[in-house]
């Protein structure tokens, strides 16, 4: 497999294929079942056989062109794939977990008509291409092409129940905040061009790496421009807005998309551009405090929510809050590592909570949920261990990626990287508040959804079931990766070896060591200045013990006979509080208020007023009206009196013959 | 006609067209009477039949234009010819607007006003 | 046939089809339809054949006719020649024309005859106005083009059809005749060098560059002659001030009027420019860049913000091409290969892209006789392949990689990086406005709740119109997926027209 | 001699020249203008120009002045108009731009040609012989036309002045 990989992407798009043309014919599921999920399980086979083949040859970055796709001028882009450590992370996991998805979202979907599950598939399918041809693209454009077909493959889905105006409106704002933000991508890689001359990954990055301090302030440019694309895609502050609308499309569709592969696209996006950042700190710094200031301020809106998936949602964008803030200070195999561990258990979480909401009939409220956990013990006993392991609880996959962000931020600060040590210790303790309240709200949700008695109809509770097995083998499967999944990156404080880190040792590659005389080195800087032993254990107890807190909290308030009195006593106490966190600190008001109407009001301006009565109006007809006003006044010397012709004729020859003299 | 000396300057042929001229476009200009303006018209096209003769007449004295002088002559002869075709269809005009309004005032006819 | 005579049998073609159907009696419609299609597609194989003779690595002009004189004491003569740049304008013309009388197959039931002669009338001056080389031959043809736009605007088009055919046809008029007086005058600075008269695109080309430039725009004859021609060009494109033109002639007019004028009939405005502004009066040109960026990006942006508010399709289309064409501007003033190749792919891609939106337009119009928005909603479950046909032109329009419009828009962007990166931060806005006017769109009558019961008899997209989208859906692919076909023809072109 | 003939035809012209226009009864505005037409034709004479003079008088005082006086006692016009009568404005103005253009020419007469006087036509001049000849040669082509032009003039005048029958 490995030196054709056109064939992975090009696997789910024939499915993509067939399941258009299947839905046309309105085929029976069972076809569609076998197009759009045989697609995917053949393109994760390729993929499997693509990394062994890989890990069997020497080569750490094996490029394979096919034909030039764009060339004008200077500007040369290749079809080409490439492999290489972060592409073989990536690709792992995306079609792993995407063809679990995909076998999950059977049983999901089964409730549709022939063409809707058609429809469906259809486009997961295209997803999962769009998907793989980003982490395989080999230059920027490339990565662009797979970075905007996820976008469009999102807009898709989430409109799939197109006829609610709510879809349809998410799907649009989820492609339009995705756009904004990839303008900012387009423009840096107009930028790679202009400075690099080609923006193939194995061209611009060696050479921005050897030379470090020639392109710094190109690549702070660049790097800043790139990260608008992510902000956009990894749904971060400023542009996150469309990820918990997001969420108005099928749960399996939030699990895949909308949480485990697409908006991991930035992260990936970041590490692969590692050089770019680490010579331009600027940026780097900025992609910490994005990350950091996202990651706790998407978790203080999850306290509040009481949607099930938005708790999900705004947990996805403090968790990807988190792999920036690795990747900002430079922890970019720890932000990898997060993205795989993120990727099992929160496609667990989703999935589990899409088994919740099959069970419930569709009913997403959590007030009116409770007690499930006897009714469905399968998704009860996952969903918890996602739910340990997004806490942070050892031994669960979070704990290891998690840990290893914080530890790294609290190293940066230590080490005063960048001369700017006290903004790290900040962004450390954001990390660790951030923390606390998402194993709060992680619990809180479990409580509310999972213990105690059930809160709604009897009509519902009769209804309730546990889901078929196409849903909960998934979930089994996501929920040994949650608990073990951690095990490939042991630091090497716990077994004092470095290689014991697998997933940092394999990423080595990645991270291209910079030309010599550069201040900003931090690949190699970092770990050699961490804290020292002590401190080390000592940071890993505190962000243990604060899980451990927040759990406690969470159970306090949400568990046992007295659940729902202390959040009701303190939303009490403090109502405005409550309020602005219940309404997302109203962003998505004021976005409308100050961006959107203002926009439409300008554009109804541009229409009416300078369109229709400035330029056609008094300029276009205006020149129309003029002539016709001259020729009406001029008409008058029209007498009709053949007395005064001939006159006008001797003045005219007096005239001639004035001027010929 | 023998070719003796006449002691006549061709410049007074042209003043005397042009007094004619003047005549016949005072004529046309100030008289409504479309007859009356017809008149004028012809006492025009007199006054240049005579400038053309004056002309023919002094070019027939130069030995280096006498090729020419018969030119003039033969302009007056087709002037002569047209001024008879206007006149007939001129003349043909103002019986027919007479037909019509009962009078050949030509103020009178203005219906291609503006 | 004689290799020589290939471009004169593809310009002349579909006039001298246009006489053939002047004689097939005028009831016999359907004869009529079926011969005007049959020449049409004669038409696409021989520009096909064009496509196959053509030697991408010469630069200059190509396949030349000969060179007959016309109006001898003049220097005025017919000659005929493609190089990499107006063979692919010629290709989408001849591509469109099939294309055109297959979306009109039965939305034109009047006047059968004359509406194809017209439009064969009209693919011949569009085609020579691409091909000449002789300047004066070309602005008869560029002229010959707005009689029978003016037609089928004013004869199939909608209720305000009049006043829309005589806008178009005054403005783009009042242009093109001060383009005359610079043309003559080219002409005329010629024959006061080399004594001799002549309307040849290469000589009038060495007297446009030796125009004197004059400290100011009213004491330089380059720059005087250079906004005559510039000014009929941005009529045409048409360039913000002077687009009201479009949406006018645009909702007026029959779908396959929209088509062409949309497809082709722009595109000789952009074409203009590159042939004859940017070559002829290279120093003007220089001086008047920083215009034609403000006018590009301005156009860009604000076809982007009126196209946002418009409550009907068709006008909606009409704005955007302002947007989409104001890119095409961009890359042409940027000026490097990158960015003018792409300016050039551009003008194929808008005559697909915007070709396609407004022929599907048509289906829909043609069943329920409105193009308002607000009339539609819903309506993906009624006619899915048509939902699907409508998505992927769209997203094409704006932009999506894998598609035509992605390589155009990148190529410009990219290349007018280099020179100019604040205008494309500005222009990349344009982007997202795309974006978000043309979804908004799609989701008012697409998705959304099923609100008007009369839209539930509407019938899916049938073959005929299939026919007629497919050719234009799989360009629209092939462009996206491997750009390097169309590219490659008009690179030494490119490169050389921009050598001077 | 043959001067104060000119002179005497000169002021007999400009005199009844002055009549025709002047004068409010049509009648005797032709009858003006016949006695301009019998000087000019003395003029031509006297310069030599005698087929001229013959035409002059046939055709002009003969045929087309007679066809006036026919067209006058046709429609009865008694008196009409006098001169300058109507519009004032239209009066002085025409006035004046006649003055003016009359001066004009006067003064370019007067600075153009030289005053001395010239010879008169010899034996090749103004006879019937050699204008006849040249107008069978050199200029037969208008000479035709010429006739085509009378019949359509014929032709027309017969359309327009016919009684409209319906």
């Amino acid at each position: 497999m490995l030196g054709s990989l056109w064939i992975i992407p090009l696997l789910p798009l024939i499915g993509f294929g067939l399941n258009l043309f299947l839905g046309w014919r309105k085929a029976r599921k069972s076809l569609v079942t076998i197009a759009g999920v045989g697609s995917v399980g053949l393109a994760t086979i390729a993929a499997y056989w693509a990394i062994i083949g890989y890990l069997e040859q020497p080569a750490r970055v094996i490029v394979e062109r096919y034909f030039t796709w764009i060339s004008a001028g200077k500007i040369t882009v290749d079809a080409a794939f490439q492999i290489d450590p972060l592409t073989v992370v990536m690709m792992a996991f995306v079609t792993f977990v995407g063809f679990l998805i995909h076998v999950y979202s059977i049983g999901y979907m089964h409730g549709e008509s022939d063409t809707a599950y058609a429809r469906f598939f259809a486009y997961m399918n295209l997803f999962m291409f769009s998907m793989l041809v980003l982490v395989l693209g080999s230059s920027l454009p490339l990565m662009f092409v797979g970075w905007e077909g996820v976008g469009l493959c999102s807009y898709l889905l989430i409109g799939f129940y197109f006829e609610d105006t709510y879809c349809a409106m998410s799907g649009k704002k989820a492609f339009i905040a995705n756009r904004i933000g990839d303008v900012g991508f387009v423009l840096g890689i107009f930028a790679t061009f202009a400075v690099f001359g080609s923006a193939d990954f194995t061209r611009f990055l060696p050479i921005a790496a050897a030379h470090p301090q020639q392109y710094a302030g190109w690549a702070t440019a660049i790097g800043l421009l790139l990260f608008v694309g992510a902000t956009g895609k990894s749904a971060q502050i400023p542009l996150y807005v469309w990820l918990p609308d997001a969420m108005a499309g099928p749960t399996p569709v939030s699990a895949l998309i909308h949480a485990a592969t697409m908006v991991t696209a930035g992260v990936y996006m970041v590490v692969r551009c590692n050089v770019i950042y680490r010579i331009g700190p600027a940026a780097l710094l900025v992609v910490a405090i994005v990350g950091g200031l996202t990651a706790i301020y998407a978790a203080s809106i999850a306290v509040a929510q009481n949607d099930i998936k938005k708790v999900l949602a705004y947990s996805t964008i403090s968790q990807l809050g988190y792999m920036f803030l690795g990747a900002g200070v430079g922890a970019f195999a720890a932000a990898i590592f997060h993205v795989v561990t993120h990727a099992f258990f929160k496609a667990l979480l989703f999935l589990g909570a899409g088994s919740v909401i099959h069970a419930c009939s569709g009913n997403q409220d959590m007030r009116t949920m409770g007690g499930l956990r006897k009714v469905m013990p399968t998704t009860y006993w996952t969903f918890l261990a996602a739910t340990l392991a997004i806490s942070g609880i050892f031994p669960f996959a979070g704990f290891f990626s998690k840990d290893e962000i914080l530890g790294r931020t609290f190293a940066a600060g230590a080490s005063n990287l960048h001369g700017f040590g006290w903004l790290y210790y900040i962004l450390w303790f954001l990390g660790i508040t951030a923390a606390f309240i998402t194993a709060f709200y992680m619990f809180r949700l479990v409580y509310m959804t999972f213990h105690g008695e059930f809160r709604g109809t009897e009509e519902e509770k009769h209804h309730l079931h546990e889901s078929p097995w196409t849903m909960t083998l998934p979930l089994q499967v996501l929920g040994v990766l949650s608990i073990i999944g951690g095990f490939i990156g042991i630091p090497k404080l716990m077994t004092g070896h470095a290689s014991w880190n697998l997933i940092e040792h394999f990423l080595d590659p990645v991270v291209i060591p910079l030309g010599t005389g550069h201040a900003a080195e931090i690949a190699a800087g970092v770990s050699e200045h961490s804290a020292g032993a002590g401190i080390e254990w000592l940071l890993l107890l505190v962000s243990l013990s604060i899980a451990v807190a927040g759990i406690l909290v969470a159970r306090s308030f949400y568990a046992g006979e007295h659940a729902f009195e202390k959040p009701a006593r303190f939303v009490e106490r403090y109502p405005l509080l409550y309020k602005l966190i219940l309404n997302k600190y109203y962003i998505d008001e004021v976005y409308d208020k100050v961006v959107i109407q203002p926009l439409y009001r300008f554009a109804r301006f541009c229409w009416k007023a300078i369109d229709t009565i400035i330029i056609d109006g008094v300029i276009v007809n205006g020149t129309a009206f003029m002539t016709e006003l001259t020729g009406d006044i001029l008409r008058f010397l029209q007498t009709g009196n053949v007395r005064n012709y001939a006159l006008s004729v001797a003045m005219g020859v007096l005239l001639l013959i004035v001027i010929l003299w | 006609m023998n070719p003796t000396m006449i002691p006549i300057p061709s410049a007074w042929i042209l003043y005397l067209s042009a007094v004619l001229f003047v005549i016949g476009a005072i004529g046309v200009l100030l008289r409504r009477n479309g007859i009356s303006i017809f008149l004028a018209l012809e006492l025009m096209l007199n006054s240049a039949n005579l400038a053309f003769a004056s002309f023919a007449f002094r070019f027939a004295g130069a030995s280096a234009t006498a090729a020419h002088a018969l030119n003039g002559q033969i302009f007056i002869f087709f002037i002569i010819a047209v001024a008879a075709a206007e006149a007939a269809v001129g003349l043909a005009l103002f019986i027919a607007m007479y037909r019509r309004k009962e009078t050949i005032d030509v103020d009178r006819f203005n219906i291609l006003r503006w | 046939m004689h290799i020589e005579h290939l471009l004169t049998f593809v310009t002349l073609g579909p006039a001298a089809g246009a006489l053939i159907l002047a004689f097939i009696p005028g009831r016999l419609e359907k004869v009529q339809r079926w011969a005007a299609l049959l020449i049409s597609l004669a038409e696409f194989a021989l520009s096909c054949l064009l496509w196959a003779n053509f030697n991408p690595d010469i630069a200059g002009f190509q396949l030349q006719t000969a060179k007959v004189p016309w109006i001898p004491q003049l220097g005025i003569s017919y000659h005929l020649g493609i190089d990499g740049i107006s063979l692919l304008l010629v290709m989408l013309t001849t591509l469109l024309m099939p294309v055109v009388i297959i979306a009109s197959w039965r939305s034109i039931s009047e006047h059968v005859k004359a509406f194809h002669i017209s439009l064969l009338m009209l693919t011949t001056a569009m085609l020579g106005a691409f091909v000449s080389l002789d300047v004066f031959l070309f602005y008869v043809f560029w002229e010959l083009m707005l009689i029978p736009m003016y037609f089928i605007i004013g004869v199939w088009g909608g209720p305000r059809r009049i006043y829309a055919a005589v806008k178009f046809f005054i403005y783009t008029m009042v242009g093109s005749v001060l383009m005359l007086v610079g043309i003559l005058y080219l002409a005329y600075s010629n024959h006061l060098q080399t004594h001799v008269w002549s309307f040849a695109y290469s000589d009038l080309l060495k007297a446009g560059r030796q125009l004197q430039m004059g400290h100011s725009f009213f004491t330089s004859p380059q720059m005087l002659v250079f906004a005559a021609f510039a000014l009929a060009f941005a009529i045409k494109v048409p360039m913000f001030p002077f687009h009201t033109w479009l949406p006018d002639a645009h909702t007026e007019a029959p779908t396959g009027g929209s088509i062409i004028l949309a497809g082709v009939l722009l595109k000789l405005g952009t074409y203009g420019f590159l042939r004859y502004n940017r070559p002829m009066f290279p120093d003007a040109w220089h001086a008047f860049v920083p215009l034609i960026l403000v006018l590009a990006v301005i156009g860009i942006l604000y076809g982007a913000w009126v196209a946002l508010v418009q409550p009907d399709m068709k006008k909606l289309v009409a704005y955007s091409s302002v947007s989409h064409l104001g890119f095409v501007m961009l890359g042409l003033a940027a000026g490097t290969i990158a960015s003018t190749e792409g300016a050039v792919l551009q003008m194929v891609n808008h005559g697909l892209s915007t070709g396609a939106l407004f022929l599907l337009v048509g289906v829909i119009y043609e069943r329920r006789h409105t193009r308002m928005i607000a009339d539609y909603g819903g309506i993906a479950r009624v006619v899915p392949v048509y939902t699907g046909l409508f998505l992927l032109v769209t997203l094409s329009s704006i932009g999506l990689p894998g598609l035509n419009g992605f390589v155009g828009e990148f190529l410009i962007l990219a290349g007018t990086w280099r020179r100019y990166p604040v205008a494309v931060i500005f222009a990349a806005l344009g982007l997202i406005f795309g974006a978000i006017y043309m979804l908004w769109m799609v989701q008012r009558v697409f998705w959304n709740p099923f609100t008007h019961e009369e839209n539930k008899s509407l019938k899916d997209i049938n073959l005929r119109e299939v026919l007629a989208v497919a050719p234009l859906v799989i360009f629209i692919v092939w462009i996206g997926v491997h750009p390097t076909t169309f590219l490659s023809p008009m690179e030494a072109a490119v490169r050389s027209l921009l050598m001077h | 001699m043959v001067t104060y003939v000119f002179l005497a035809a000169a002021a007999l012209a400009i005199v009844f020249g002055i009549l025709a226009i002047a004068h409010r009864s049509p009648i005797i505005n032709v009858l003006s203008l016949v006695v301009v037409f019998f000087a000019l034709a003395a003029i031509y004479a006297v310069l030599g120009m005698d087929f001229l003079a013959a035409i002059q008088l046939i055709v002009y005082a003969g045929a087309v002045l007679v066809l006036f006086l026919f067209v006058i006692m046709l429609l009865n016009i008694r008196s009409v108009d006098r001169l300058g009568s109507g519009r004032r404005l239209q009066a002085i103005l025409g006035a004046l731009t006649s003055i003016a253009i009359g001066a004009a020419v006067v003064v370019a007469i007067a600075t153009l040609t030289p005053a001395q006087g010239a010879v008169a036509p010899g034996s090749q001049g103004g006879t019937a012989f050699p204008i006849g000849r040249s107008l069978m040669t050199t200029h037969l082509l208008p000479f035709e036309l010429v006739s085509l032009l009378l019949v359509a003039a014929l032709v027309g005048a017969l359309v327009l002045a016919r009684k409209e029958t319906r």
